[in-house]
Formats: C-alpha cells, structure tokens, sequence
C-alpha cells in the first residue's frame, strides 16, 4: 500500500496550524479583555477581606490537614481576594488525593513556607458551610473520565 | 411424542449459546473479563470502562442479537433502517445515539457544567500549551498511516492523543466506525495510565531547576469575564471549524448553565442524572460494537501502540512548549504544567502537580495546570473538527 | 507539494464561519446576546430563555448545520425523514421531540407534580377568571388577522395570550411551525414582564376600595376532593376539546402521582430530573428553529406587538370579570385577583398579591389569586384545543 | 389581503364559548362535589389543632419574619385546620419574595391585625423539619417559567 | 353568520367526546378509575398501576388520538412506520420503547442496582426453589391452551406466574401484544395481591412443625464472590437461553454497578431517575393499549382466572419442593421459603417470615427467603426465554 | 378448535428442563466458587469485631425497636461478621413493616432468644452514620413492584 504523504502533510501541516491560530487567537482575546476586566474591578473589593478575620481556628471542617499551625499563616486575605471556593476546594482534595501516607510533613512545611497555599487549609475553617464545594470536588474526582 | 420433546429441547440446544461459541467470541469475552477487572480492580475510568466491558461481553454472547453490526456499517456508509426495524435489538436502538452523534455532545453538555474555566481565563497563556499538546494528534496520525492504516482510521486513531472521551468517540463515530470498539478502550485506558505515562517523559526533557520552579498565583477572575467566555469561544472556534461545534457548543452551554447561577437546575441534572444515563448508554453501545471481527486483529495492536505515541508526543508537545514559554517569559512557568494540555481532565492537572511537588513539596502547581487542561479540551476539539473536516 | 498544504487550509478557511458568515447570521447572533443578557442579567426566565438564547447562536453559526430548516418545514408539511436520514444534526435530532409534541406535555407533567388546585378546590368561582382572561387570545388572533397573519398563524400567535410557554410551544408546533423561535422568545419574554405590565392596567380598572377589599379565608380541602379533581378536569377538558388531551392528560397525571401520595419517587422524577432534562433539549431546539429568514421579518415585530396586546387584554378580561364578580358577591372578591387568571403560574398570583397589599398592607391575596391562577392554565390549554381544533 | 372575518367570528365566538362552557361546567362540578365533601369532612377533623399548642416559640426555622411578636398571634389552630403545610410556605416565600426592604415592617402589623395570615411565620416554627414545604416553596420559585 | 358561528360549535360538539363516546370506552373508563382506587387507596403496587389505570384513562377519551392500536398491531406484524409518522400521538411515540423491548430492560438496570444476591450466594441451594415456583407458569400456559387460547397467547398468559412486571410486559409484547394492557394488569395486580393469595396454599401444604423450623444463619459472603455472581448469572442464562439476554444482562449490569463500588454515581442514576422516567413511560403506554376492543371481552375473565392459577402453582411449587428439601436436608430448611421463588421481590418474602413467625414469633426467615426470591427473577427470565424461543 | 398437545407438552416439558438445568447448574456453580471463596476468606476477618464493642449503647438512630434491651444482646459480633449493613437493615426494615401493631411484643423477645437477629437493632446504633443503608431500604420499601 501507499501512503498518500500529501495528504498526511495537508492534515498535519492544517491541524497544526488551525489548532495554534484558534488558540493563539483565544489567547489574544481572552488577554485582552481579561485586562479590561481586571482593571475594571480592581477597586471595588476590599470590602471582602474582613470576612475571613472572624474565624482564625475553632473546628477544622476537614480531616485534610492538621490545622493547628494553620493559624499562624498570616496572609489568608490573598486567598479571599476573588480565587472562588471551588479552586482552594480541588487544591485542597488534590492534596488529599496525592495520599497523607506518601508525603505526610509536607503539608505543614509548606503552610510557613508559601503564604497563599499555606491559606488553603484555613480556608476550610471560614467556609464552615463549606460542603457544596468539597461535594463539587468529590463529584470532579468521580467525574474524571469524561 | 417424546420425541418432539427431545426435538424441542435439541433446537433450544443448537441454538444455545455454548455450541454455536465460536473462538473469537470466546476470546472477546475474555478480553471483557480482563476489561472488568482493569475497572473495577485497578480503577481504570470504571465509569466508562465498566459498560464498555460489560457491553463488549454482551455482544459477543452467541445468539443473543443485541447488538447488529451490518445496521450501522455497511457499503452505504448510512444506517440500514429497514435492517433495524426488522431485527433491532436493545443495543442497538441505544447505540443511535453514538452513530447520530447524540450522546458525545450530552456527555459534554455535563462536562461543561463541572468545569471551571477560571484559571485558564486567569492565565491565557495556557492556551498555547493546549495547543502545543495536540501534537501527539497528528503525530500519531502519521504514524498511523505509515503502519497501513487509511486516512480516516489514522484521523481517529489520532485523536487518541486528544485523551478525551466523547472526542475521540464523536470523531471515530464518522471516520473510522468500524474501530469505536478497539479506540474507546484505548483512550480509556490511557487516560487511566496517564498518572504512569507522563512522568518519566516529564522528567525526561525537563530539568530539576525547571521543576522547582514556583509560578505566581493566579489573578482573580470576575464573573462578566466567566460569562464571556464560553460564548466568545464557542464563537471562535465554531466559526473556525465548524464541524466541532456540536461538542463545543454544548460544552460551553453546560458552562453557561454553571456560571450564570440563575439555571442551576439545569446545571445540576445535566452533570448529574443526565450524563450518568448517557454515560451507560454510550459505555455498552460503544463495548458492543466491539465483537471479534472488528477487535482481534492486528489493527487493535496498532492502535494500542499509535495510542500510546499520541499520549507522548502531546505530553512532549506540552512540556516543550512549556519550556520555551520558560525561557521566554523569564523562568516564570514551570514547564510542567504543559504535560496538562492533554486533557485527561482533572488527572493530568493533578500529575503535574505531582511531580512538581516531587522536587520541591511546597510547589503547587495544581491550579496553573488547570489552564492548559481545559485548554486541552479546547485543542482537540479544534484538532477533531479539522480531522473531520478534511478526512470525512 | 506546498501549494496543497495552502489549498487545504484555503479550503477550510472557505467553509469556515467568518468568510460565509451572512449579515442575517450576524444579526440573529447579536440578538441571542441580547437575550442571553436579558436571561443572566435581568432574570427573564433564565430557565428557557438561556437555553433558547443559546440554541438561537448556534443555529446561526455558519456550516456548522446543527439544525436543518428544511426538514421541518417544507411543503410536504410533513418531516422529511430521508432528509433527516442523510444530514440531521444533533438539534435536528433532539427537535423531533418538539415537533412531535412530546416535550410540552412532558414539561406540563412535571408541572402537574408542582401545581396545587387546592385554592381552585376551595374557591371554585376562580374558574370564572381563568377563562375571562383568555379573552386576550382571542382578541390578539383577531389584531394578528388584521395586521395581516393567516388565521393559522393568527392562532398561534394569539395562544401568547395564554401566558404558558407550554401551551403556546404545543399549538404553534402544529399551527405555525415556522413562527416557533420568535413565538417562544415573545411568550417568554412577557411571561418575565408580568409584573411590569399588569399592574398598570389592574389600577387603571379597579378602584381603591376595591383593591383593598379583603377576602375571607379560604376552606380546608380534603385529599379525596384533591385526587378526584385531575380525573374530573380531564375528563371534562379532554371530552369536550380532544386535541388539548396530550397537555391536559399529562398535567393531571403529574397532579395526581403528587397528590396520590404514593407515588412520590415518579413525582420527583417528574418534576426535577425530567422536566430539567425535558427543558434543555426543548429550549435549545426551539431556539434552533430561529433562523436569520423567519426571525429578522416585519412579522417578528407584529407577534411582539399582538403579544403584549394579549397580555394586556387578558389581564383586562380577567380584571373586569373579576369586578363583575366583586359586584354580585356584594363585596366579597377582590377584582384584583382576576389578573392571575392569565396564568404565568405563580408570577401573576404574586402581582395581585402585590398590588393589593400595595393599598391595604394586611391584604393578603396570593392564595385567592392562585386560584385564577391555575384555572387559567386550564383555560389555555381550552382555548389552545379550541385553536388546534379549527385552524389546524 | 382580505381578511376572513367569518372564520375569524367564528373562531372568536367558538373559543370564547367552549372556554366559558368548559370552566363554568367545571366550576359547577367541583363546586358540587366540594360541597358534598366538605360536608362530609367538617366533623372528624377537631383532634388537630392541639398538635400547634406545644410549641409556641422556640427555634425560628426560617429569616422570613421577625419572630418575637408572632407569639401573640393567637388563632393558630385556624392554620392547622385544613389548609395544607405547601399552602402556608408559599404564602411566607411571596411575603419574602416581594423584598424584605420594600416594605420591611408590615409584617408585623398584620400579623397583628389579620389572625389567619399571621399564624403564617408562627406555623414555621411549628413544623421544625419544615424543609420539604420550603424546598418546595423555592423549586416553585425557581420553575415559574414553565 | 350567526349561521356560521353555530355551524363551527355544531363542528366542535361533534368531534367532543360527549357524543362519540361507545359504550366500551366509557366502560373502560369506568375499569380506570376502578384501578386508579386500587393503586391509590388499596395501595396495589401503585408505582405502575397508576400510571397504566391513568394511560387507560387516557386511551379511551374519543377523538383525543393519543394512541393508536393499528400502528402497532396489523396483518404484517411489524411497526406501521409510514401510519406512525401520519397519526401518531403522544403515546404512540413513548410506547416505540415498549415495542422495540427498552423499557423493560432499563427497569431490570434499575432493578438489579437495588438487588442484593447475597443470600442467594451464600445459600445457593435456593437456587432450586426458585426453579420450582416457575412450575405456575408452565401450568398455567396449559390452562390457558385448555380454554382456548393459542399457544402464543398462552405463553404470555403464564408469564403472568413469573411475578415479574418487565418480564411479564418484555414477553408480552413479543408473543401476544394484543393482550398487553390485560396482561400488565393482571400481573401487577396478583403480585399486590401476594400476601393474600400466598398464605393459604403454604399453610394448606406445610405442617406446623415444618413453619417452626428455624434455619442456621447465612454465612458471610466476600465481596469477590459479589463482584463475580451477576457476570456468572449472565453467562449461563444468557448462553443458554439467548432470548433473555436483554432482561438478565441489564439486571446484572445493574448489579455490577451496584457492587463493584466504583460506579455509584451510575448505579444511582440506574435505579432512581432512569427507572422512574422509564416507569411512567412504561405504566402509561401499557395502560394507553387496553382499549375497549382488547381489553373488555371473555379473554380477560381467562387472563385473570389463568394468572391466578399461575401464582397458586408457582407457590404450590416452591413449597412442595422446599418440603423436599427439608426432608433431604434433615429437617434444616424451612419449606416456607420456598413460595418465595415466584420472585415478587420483596413482598414474596416478607410473606414467608411472616407466616413462618405466626407459629414461632421468634422465627426469621426473611433473609432465607430473600435467595429463592432472587433467583426465582432469574428463573423466570429463563423460563421467558425458553417460551420465547419455541413461540415465538 | 384443537389443542396442540404436543407442542404444549413440547413448551412445558422443555420449559421445565431449561429452567431446572439453569438453575441447578447455577446453584453447582455458585455453591463450586463460595466453597473456594469462603475458605480463602475464613482467615483474615478477626481484626474487624472489635468495631462493634466501643458503641454498647447511646442514641437509637432508628425506632424501629426499643432499644433498652437490646444492649445485652451480647454476641453483636455475628452480626459484623460478613453480613453487609443493607441485609441487617433489611431484616429491621421488614420487622418495621409486618406491623408494630399487630406483633407488638415480639422484637424484645426474638431478642434475647435468637442472638444473630437480636443484633440487628443494636447495629443500628453501632453505624451512626446509618442513613444510606435505612435509606436502601425505605427504597425497596417503595420498589417492590419491579
Ligand atoms: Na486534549
Ligand atoms: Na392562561
Ligand atoms: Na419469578
């Protein structure tokens, strides 16, 4: 048999390029107006930090991290600042999912270390209501093959 | 008179399932044994895997005329309706919905409701990472060629790479479907091997100091720009190839659904009760279109190898994007992330992080990855409505 | 060798979206935008408005042939099967379910397991109201006859009047199917304006006193009085117009697996997982039907005007019945809950409520306004069966 | 064009008279049937009412209305005899519905003034694991649509 | 004019189901809500005899055209597709998954999702009794021959003892659809009617000291055992008699999803939304086939005597071979488990623990009971198949 | 008209034998792999038992029985032993269903007679989180016809 090698090029040569043009376009817009955006509602939010002021331990939510260090990470509010309930839930079930036995030090190591993860568990604690995003996380988890 | 009876019982016995076994069916139901155990066992996508298996093992009961493969493929190349009116079985009237390209798109519709596209919106850039791990589509489509396989098999062995469920199914579904069987399997079962293919080809190209490297967090994204996107994608991309729009469309619909909070009814039973029935529907209509003629031959061991290629090359493609993207923006990506432009949604996010993690624990690159994993998702739809445009 | 590549991409470039893409297209996209807005940011009836908004962009992009006019309507006047056979697209496909009248009466069973007649039991003089405020139907098919629509069109577009998205999909599915799209979208719409436009007609013809009039508590109902209703109704409504069988039938069915009591898990699928799913495909196919040559027309513009005037008209219908009944009960029944009698379940009742207690702060209306309220459903589906029945 | 006003009569006519016989013939019926049964329902129903009595203040399940004065709100029973648990949660979610500000303190006063409608928010608190009533009360809300 | 207006309401009374109504229809009416009080006050299985006692209802409004027998059952045995797209109603279209044998597998995913082998596992001799009970079904299909059914007929008749509402109405609809509506009725309302009939016959064929026994405790079953039973099951009855394969192979997917752990969110779905969607779909077109032509006439009366003989026997025979087994077995097994095998899950075996503990309160025998229950669904659908395969 | 014995005694007969042979090669089968799997299982179950031991007595979660008694229903073990949650929440939901009414007394006897069963009420409190198995249930419960 014989192989159509122009073809194959066409298809591989247009792929290749329609992938990167439509993706490379999206990049442009969504920059674009990401900018737009992101400049139009920086002002009003510094209403919001407060909220996680309130609830600095009682009753860790989750049995995801030892919580007890957790206080000490100061910088909570970067993590209030718009990143939904949603992205610190799949961090947080991603850690969970990584295994407690495999790197069990980590988690505490890395609250002192890195400020805006550190907040991840914490989280936990302000969101006492927290279930319908660790249930939108359980619900991904099962999802995955799709 | 007891004769007849005998008679009776020896036409019930003809026309039992344990003689008329033929071996290939034998062995198909094996092969679904081993499919079962992969599921259920070792967790490989059981809720794809397990239909798929059970399917597979349905149709190859002797006798038992579930599933008829001269309905759907023939030299018409159009389903046989007469043929399905007069000897339609149950998988039969449910696969109409894979060959009419129903359930992939439903499936989708799902989909879309539980993705967040926030951290690609967040960090655009990652678009090019799902761009760049299509490679391993068009790769493996080359390879595929080459080994003998006809264009549209190759397009649809291709897509494989896409590591993404109802892609590869919608798009085998009309170039190749004489191999849904054999490609389903195989992009299921890659994308559960995916925790085992991907690290040692990201170790491989990259380097520790890339590894360890921490990337920014992620600005805040405000609903308006949530709302947006997926009708300015779906606006790009359908326009741009447009035979994709049935899956990004709905992709993007269930997307709308989730991020206009006003349809949450919607939202929640099109991720929910509505993509599970899919999901049934389309795992054993897809397992039974796999009976032995179409399954043990030598083109399955070719698939299973180009499939394996397409899931490199894009992790490769990803990764080596991602290293230039390194280089280019001041060693502020790890190149890790790309290795999630694949798809594979959430696993190859959370491989990512993993390895990163590996070398440094404090490194968390879960979110960052998430970008060009749903960017991925993007790519092969764009990557399957090319294919389709061209080779159907 | 080149030179192919170039013709390949040429080729796609020639069959994408932005080089075919008529003004029409652009047009009708930019009016789904509109309607999205209006679904996400103004909350009219985000559950079908969004999903036809978003039906209403797909159908508009170019080549993408989601959904084929053609083999709906054509002169035949009946679906061109071979048609379908040979290009359907996904919409077309999910479509059948409304061109064969299969999803209103399903949405109107769901609807049937959240209804409670009981204020209609208790007060059956409310049925009086339910059917005077149908006058808009009739009034709106005689304005659309004599702005120059063909009586079948001139029904449907009166059935607007109804206030039941429902009822109006079901009778212009048969009437006027290719007024569908701009139909749906203006039932909807007015629907969601209920309460701008009703209050002030209902304070131009009552007066104070007899806004504040207060009105006697209603009688308890008994659960045999509430389980013989659905069977009552439907015997009556279905004997006497026939065609109106398929939504009756099905809303008392609903009705009854609720008020049964033993058949709770029917009646939650009924109305939740169903009707959710019953929703989408209905409101994106239904936008699908609205394309650039029936939607951009001077007649768009006649059925959003004779749909308001039926609102209006059957608002005032049931208003002035209402004042009527107020007289010969001496007093005792407050006009303003003949203004439910339109339907838009339960957003009418809310606007009688409201625009009593507006007069009177210790006026409570809402349960005597849901009274007209469902009888008005039952009065649409009449007058809708009385439509089909001469016009079809 | 020329219009077929007779059709057009006739249609009118036709429809006004069929809707009119339809929901005055049922209006007739049910009426009678209404009357035979509650007739015949007006004498086994006295032993209800004291299921209200034992609970008269505690827990407030819902924020639909201010609480403290509804107490005094004596003619409960009258909510308990007959009128269903859907009926009285739809009638609190419209008071809720038409927007706590509009018309913030009415409904104080007329819990007050009109007994019936007052031992709406006290029924509340009567039914403690009122959630079906109210879940319906809010699919209700959210399917007005259809 | 005045003229025409008269002439247009003379039309509509013409056509209104007042006038055109038949004796039969408004007999049949009558037998509707004769059901609908059995399903809703006496509380006979009223999941499905509601929905079928209302789509009688339904089918016998004159004039409403919902459903239509001639599309279904004519001279060429076949679906009339070309009279389907003409006429065809809103039953019509939903009863497609009756006739084409959907609906009763999906019960069976539905069922088998909810279905516990266990017992069976760990007691497999139960597997016998189960055998045995569908001794009814074969009698009565002689019975029904006797009094002048064909055999075809007769077959369905007896499947009326498999106490099996899908494999009643799966059978049905292949050997005698013109019995359908009766079939469906008869069956559901006999296996309502199972504390009734059952005690009696077990009582009459057991000693007490036979009812006294108390059976050892089952042992535990492993997971493994779990996980390779529904594959097994499949595999010998699907194998032996092919014709069953849909029904046992859907009841054992569903089992599988159910224990395999790994597809809850599948097995959830299966056996609530699915199955109820399915069961109003179902309930309503089996009932809308009961039209007076089929429904009131001498064959019902044997229906009934004939599907009462089934149950007897079916019991008679579980029991008297339950007696056998306590013989040989020394005295261990209770014979009153064995009426559980007619299957009428679980309300077979609530009656065996109940009978069995009105003569030793402290006797529990509703677990032993649960294995011949379980395996007497199995033993049914074989016993489908074979009739099935010879009857067909 | 005539009846066809011989193609009835052809059903009947061939009837008979299908469904006897499948099933008793079934029982063979399974009677064949439980042999095997239950001597491969017999050895490692000991660690589990003692699961049951540190929850004797508080909080009934279900009031299907009296539960007084029940804590001197000393062999629980048994009842841990293999058999699954959902058949011991069969067993108590059909106890529920015969009719508290009709054999009132009854449960406080089977239990200090017949150990295995007495257990079933006192595992209800061992699995505090026992909804999903009462909920299973209360589902076949309302199933029953399929
Ligand atoms: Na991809
Ligand atoms: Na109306
Ligand atoms: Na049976």
């Amino acid at each position: 048999m014989s192989i159509d090698f122009t073809l194959a090029g066409a298809v591989i040569f247009t792929g290749l390029v329609v992938v990167f043009t439509a993706l490379v376009g999206l990049w442009g817009i969504v920059a674009l107006f990401g900018r737009f955006f992101s400049a139009a509602s920086n002002k009003p939010k510094p209403s919001e930090p407060p909220k996680a002021a309130p609830a600095p331990a009682p009753k860790p939510a989750a049995p995801a991290a030892p919580a007890a260090p957790v206080a000490k990470a100061a910088p909570v509010p970067v993590v209030e600042d718009g990143i939904g309930d949603e992205i610190v839930a799949v961090i947080a079930a991603a850690v969970e999912a990584m295994g407690a036995g495999e790197s069990g030090g980590y988690v505490l190591q890395s609250i002192q270390n890195a400020a805006p993860v550190g907040a991840a568990p914490q989280f936990q604690q302000v969101v006492k209501g927290g279930r319908p995003a660790w249930a939108q996380a359980g619900l991904m988890q099962n999802t995955q093959p799709f | 008179m007891f004769a007849i009876f005998l008679d009776s019982v020896g036409t019930l016995i003809q026309n039992c399932g344990f003689t008329s076994l033929s071996f290939g069916q034998a062995l198909m139901i094996l092969v679904s044994f081993l499919l079962m155990y992969l599921a259920i066992g070792r967790g490989f996508e059981p809720l794809l895997l397990l239909p798929i298996a059970f399917g597979m093992f349905l149709t190859n009961i002797p006798n038992a005329n579930l599933y008829h493969t001269l309905i759907f493929i023939n030299e018409t190349g159009h389903i046989d309706w007469s043929l399905l009116a007069e000897t339609g079985g149950l998988l039969d009237y449910l696969y109409l919905g894979v060959k009419l390209g129903i359930y992939p798109p439903l499936i989708f519709l799902g989909v879309g409701c539980m993705t967040d596209f926030g951290p690609l919106i967040a960090n655009p850039k990652s678009f090019l990472m799902g761009a760049a791990a299509q490679l391993g589509i068009f790769l493996a489509f080359f390879g595929a060629l080459c080994i003998g396989f006809t264009p549209a098999e190759a397009g649809s062995i291709g897509i494989i790479g896409g590591a993404d469920g109802p892609t590869a199914i919608f798009t085998t579904t009309q170039l190749a479907p004489h191999l849904l069987g054999s490609i389903a399997v195989a992009a299921y079962s890659y994308m559960a091997l995916v925790p085992i293919i991907q690290p040692p080809i990201m170790k491989a190209l990259t380097t520790k100091e890339e590894r360890m490297i921490k990337m920014e967090q992620l600005r805040p994204v405000s609903k308006i720009e949530k709302l947006i996107f997926p009708v300015l994608v779906t606006l790009v991309v359908a326009f741009l190839v447009p035979d994709t729009t049935p899956l990004i469309g709905m992709l993007m619909l269930g997307n709308l659904f989730k991020e206009s909070g006003v349809t949450d009814r919607l939202s929640k039973t099109a991720q929910n009760e509505l993509m599970n029935i899919v999901t049934i529907f389309l795992g054993v209509t897809v397992g039974a279109t796999a009976n032995a003629a179409s399954f043990l031959n030598l083109k399955t061991l070719g698939i299973v190898a180009m499939g394996l290629c397409a899931f490199a090359f894009g992790t490769a493609g990803g990764v080596l994007l991602g290293k230039l993207m390194c280089v280019l923006s001041g060693g502020k990506i790890n190149p890790l992330i790309g290795s999630a432009g694949v798809s594979a949604v959430p696993m190859a996010a959370r491989v990512s992080q993993k390895v990163g993690q590996a070398e440094n624990p404090t490194n968390f690159l879960l979110m960052h990855a998430m970008g060009p994993n749903v960017a991925g998702v993007i790519g092969s739809a764009v990557a399957a409505g090319v294919l389709l445009a061209i080779l159907k």
